[in-house]
């Protein structure tokens, strides 16, 4: 059976289809969240090295995962957006954009909270963390460069050019950050040991999964919101019951 | 009348910004006294210990001339938005790439040249060596091309938006960061013996790379804000 | 294992829970912002359905 | 010949026009008119193809103007509101310089004849900043004389100008109609070429 995509990417269409979609993702991913935890503290060993301050890295390297992925599909969504003229793309990118910040934001912080104990610094500049500081910059320039255009065709193609040129310049930076790193001699922040327990891979990946899920479920109801606000004017959304009512 | 060739444009351009500047000489002297002051104040904010300021040196003059070509980045395409002479330019029967590689050309002659040219004397003042000064020369020359070049797409995104300066800035800043990583570690390298070629090599592929795409980008994010 | 042992994490009870805490409170702001602009943009939409009823 | 079918325009929210269909054919004059805010500097910037269309197409000589690009670009004038001349430079440089970016390279020579023509006489030398408004508009309207693209479009040619120089403007549209150009201009004020009948379409 063919599947109309197309008949997806309709705002119109989409906009229902998104509502059924966000408990399907928000509730497994709060379950997903309680379970990969739980394994993460109350089953994975006390690590040889890092004693209990290790247990940060289930949410921490989950959050840096999502916020590069989350980079480079808001870029994709955008491209879309800017070379086919699908207007869903677009606004699904801009979607994504504050969800990607707040993951690089909770990247950062967790990142920060585990380098003071373990490197008696609250900053490291060590390459990743420094990579997701920067990434944390092209997010805060997306979105101001889309708050800043007024008329929302501008503002999603000028914004969907910038996050591609960001998007082919954040290896180019990961590479030269890195360089630069191994240069100054810096540390090294070094999560995944060799000694990697099972349970606390598998804790992980629950967690990864649950954010997942959340990242999902956040977009598809940010985006219905912005369905709404950019197609105020047709007449399906008038005839919308939560507007009629 | 001759039909203009695609190197007559580029010459057409870049000598009517020239001109233009030169009616307007104070606009490229507040930059370079910008880049000047910036560089002269850091011995006063960290203290005139010569070990240290040579350490600082590279780091200093590079984030300095990153800031200074920031500055002149909104002067790129807003005049001529205002009167009218980009629509001009995006109907011109060339590609409008090249127009903007010249346009792009111009900035660098104006403001990242004059930095590249001031740049020794600075140097100087953070008691750097001559072989280490060459290599930042050799760096900026590198370099600042292309912070111009990843400039003009800004720029070119901020058309006529409130604001736009700052937000410029924003933009562009983290996307030059390998570009003052390169730089900065070429002279650091040349400091300490060590050889430069990698890192500027690097710094050329940026530039190679950036020479490429960047004009087309522009013209494209210039065709965008024109709606 | 008692709850005091756990919550202390060994003395790094601080550092862990800083990072869990603050990472659900931004999970709760981003879901409570996500709804107030859903609430908001319907709001707006009622306001210019009435405006266009007068109209 | 320009073929314009179905084009329809939305700024924002707002739809402008929509199903407009017209075709302008050699030697022909097109005034496009309406009230303010109806869409007319909006379809003439259409036609220059800064502006992408809700829906329809715009054809040069059979083909869509945003395929043709350059090709059509090489063979189009666009005067609009603002007119593109530079402060700091003297009428000859902005001319010299303006029709190079549409394409041609122009001698003094003929830059002189075109300023003079336009009634510029003994200020082609002086910085732009010093003429007055009507001074600097017919700099621009000199850049119409020096080129020799079939299809003129003209965005309210006649601000700015006195009756003297709009007298020279009938007779350069006339001139250049009679040669098989097209023109396509909105003007608030009468613009009549003597034997040529000025088609109208209203945006409304």
């Amino acid at each position: 059976m063919a599947i109309n995509w197309f008949k997806y990417s309709a705002p119109s269409t989409f906009y229902g289809l998104a509502g059924k979609l966000v408990p399907w993702f928000a509730w497994p991913s709060a379950i997903l969240f309680v379970i990969g935890l739980y394994i993460g503290f109350f089953v994975a060993p006390t690590d040889a090295v890092q004693g209990e301050a290790y247990r940060i890295i289930f949410i921490h390297v989950p959050a840096s995962i999502m916020s590069m992925f989350l980079y480079l599909i808001m870029a994709a969504y955008a491209a879309l957006g800017l070379i086919f003229n699908t207007r869903l793309s677009s606004m699904m990118a801009s979607a994504l954009a504050p969800t990607g910040a707040l993951f690089a934001f909770i990247s950062l912080w967790t990142g920060a909270l585990w380098g003071k104990p373990m490197w008696g610094a609250w900053w490291v500049w060590d390459a990743r963390l420094t990579s997701e500081l920067i990434l944390l910059f092209l997010y805060f320039g997306f979105i101001a460069l889309h708050a800043s255009i007024d008329d929302p065709r501008r503002a999603d193609r000028a914004s969907a050019l910038l996050a591609i040129l960001g998007s082919v310049n954040v290896p180019i930076i990961y590479f030269s950050v890195k360089w630069w790193n191994t240069l100054h001699q810096g540390s090294t922040v070094k999560f995944t040991g060799t000694s990697m327990h099972v349970a606390m891979q598998q804790a992980m990946f629950i967690t990864l999964v649950a954010c997942w899920m959340y990242a999902i479920a956040m977009t598809l109801a940010r985006v219905r919101s912005i369905i709404l606000e950019r197609e105020r004017n047709t007449q399906w959304v008038a005839e919308l019951p939560e507007v009629r009512s | 009348m001759n039909k203009l060739s695609l190197f007559g444009l580029l010459r057409l351009v870049i000598s009517r910004d020239l001109m233009l500047a030169m009616r307007r000489r104070a606009d490229v002297l507040t930059t370079l006294i910008f880049f000047v002051m910036v560089v002269s104040l850091f011995p006063l904010g960290v203290g005139p210990e010569l070990g240290m300021l040579r350490k600082m040196a590279p780091g200093v003059v590079w984030v300095a001339a990153l800031l200074a070509s920031m500055l002149s980045l909104g002067r790129m395409f807003s005049a001529d938005y205002l009167d009218g002479t980009l629509e001009q330019m995006l109907l011109a029967p060339q590609s409008l790439s090249v127009l903007v590689l010249g346009k792009i050309l111009a900035h660098w002659m104006l403001s990242g040249l004059p930095l590249v040219l001031m740049a020794p004397v600075l140097g100087l003042q953070f008691d750097m060596s001559v072989q280490s000064l060459w290599v930042l020369i050799a760096s900026l020359l590198l370099g600042t091309p292309v912070l111009s070049m990843i400039g003009a797409v800004g720029a070119a995104l901020t058309l006529g938006l409130r604001g736009g300066g700052v937000l410029v800035s924003l933009l562009v800043l983290p996307l030059c960061i390998p570009v003052l990583i390169f730089g900065t570690g070429a002279v650091e390298a040349a400091a300490s013996g060590m050889s430069v070629a990698s890192h500027l090599s690097l710094l050329g592929a940026l530039l190679v790379l950036a020479l490429v795409f960047t004009p087309w980008v522009t013209a494209q994010a210039l065709r965008i804000s024109m709606e | 294992m008692n709850w005091g042992e756990f919550f202390a994490m060994k003395g790094y009870g601080f550092y862990v829970w800083g990072s869990y805490g603050v990472a659900l409170l931004i999970f709760v702001i981003e879901i409570a912002l996500v709804r107030h602009k859903r609430i908001i943009t319907l709001q707006q939409l009622r306001l210019l359905r009435d405006a266009e009823k007068e109209e | 010949m320009l073929e314009i079918s179905n084009l329809a325009c939305t700024r924002g929210d707002h739809q402008l026009f929509s199903g407009l269909s017209f075709s302008l054919s050699e030697g022909e004059l097109l005034q496009v008119q309406g009230e303010n805010g109806k869409g007319k500097t909006s379809l003439l910037r259409m036609l220059c193809g800064f502006l992408a269309p809700a829906a329809g197409e715009i054809r040069w000589r059979g083909q869509d103007i945003r395929d043709l690009d350059e090709e059509y670009y090489a063979e189009m004038v666009y005067l609009g509101h603002l007119n593109a001349i530079k402060d700091e430079l003297n009428a000859l440089e902005n001319l010299r310089i303006g029709a190079g970016l549409a394409g041609c390279e122009v001698d003094d020579k003929e830059a002189i004849a075109a300023l003079r023509h336009m009634g510029l006489r003994g200020r082609e030398t002086l910085p732009v900043k010093v003429l007055s408004q009507g001074q600097r508009r017919r700099v621009a309207l000199a850049r119409l004389l020096v080129g020799n693209a079939p299809l003129w479009i003209l965005d309210e040619p006649l601000t700015a100008l006195d009756v003297g120089a709009v007298g020279l403007m009938q007779e350069l549209i006339g001139t250049h109609l009679a040669k098989n150009g097209m023109v396509i201009f909105t003007t608030h004020q009468p613009l009549e070429v003597a034997g040529v009948e000025t088609r109208r379409l209203t945006l409304a």
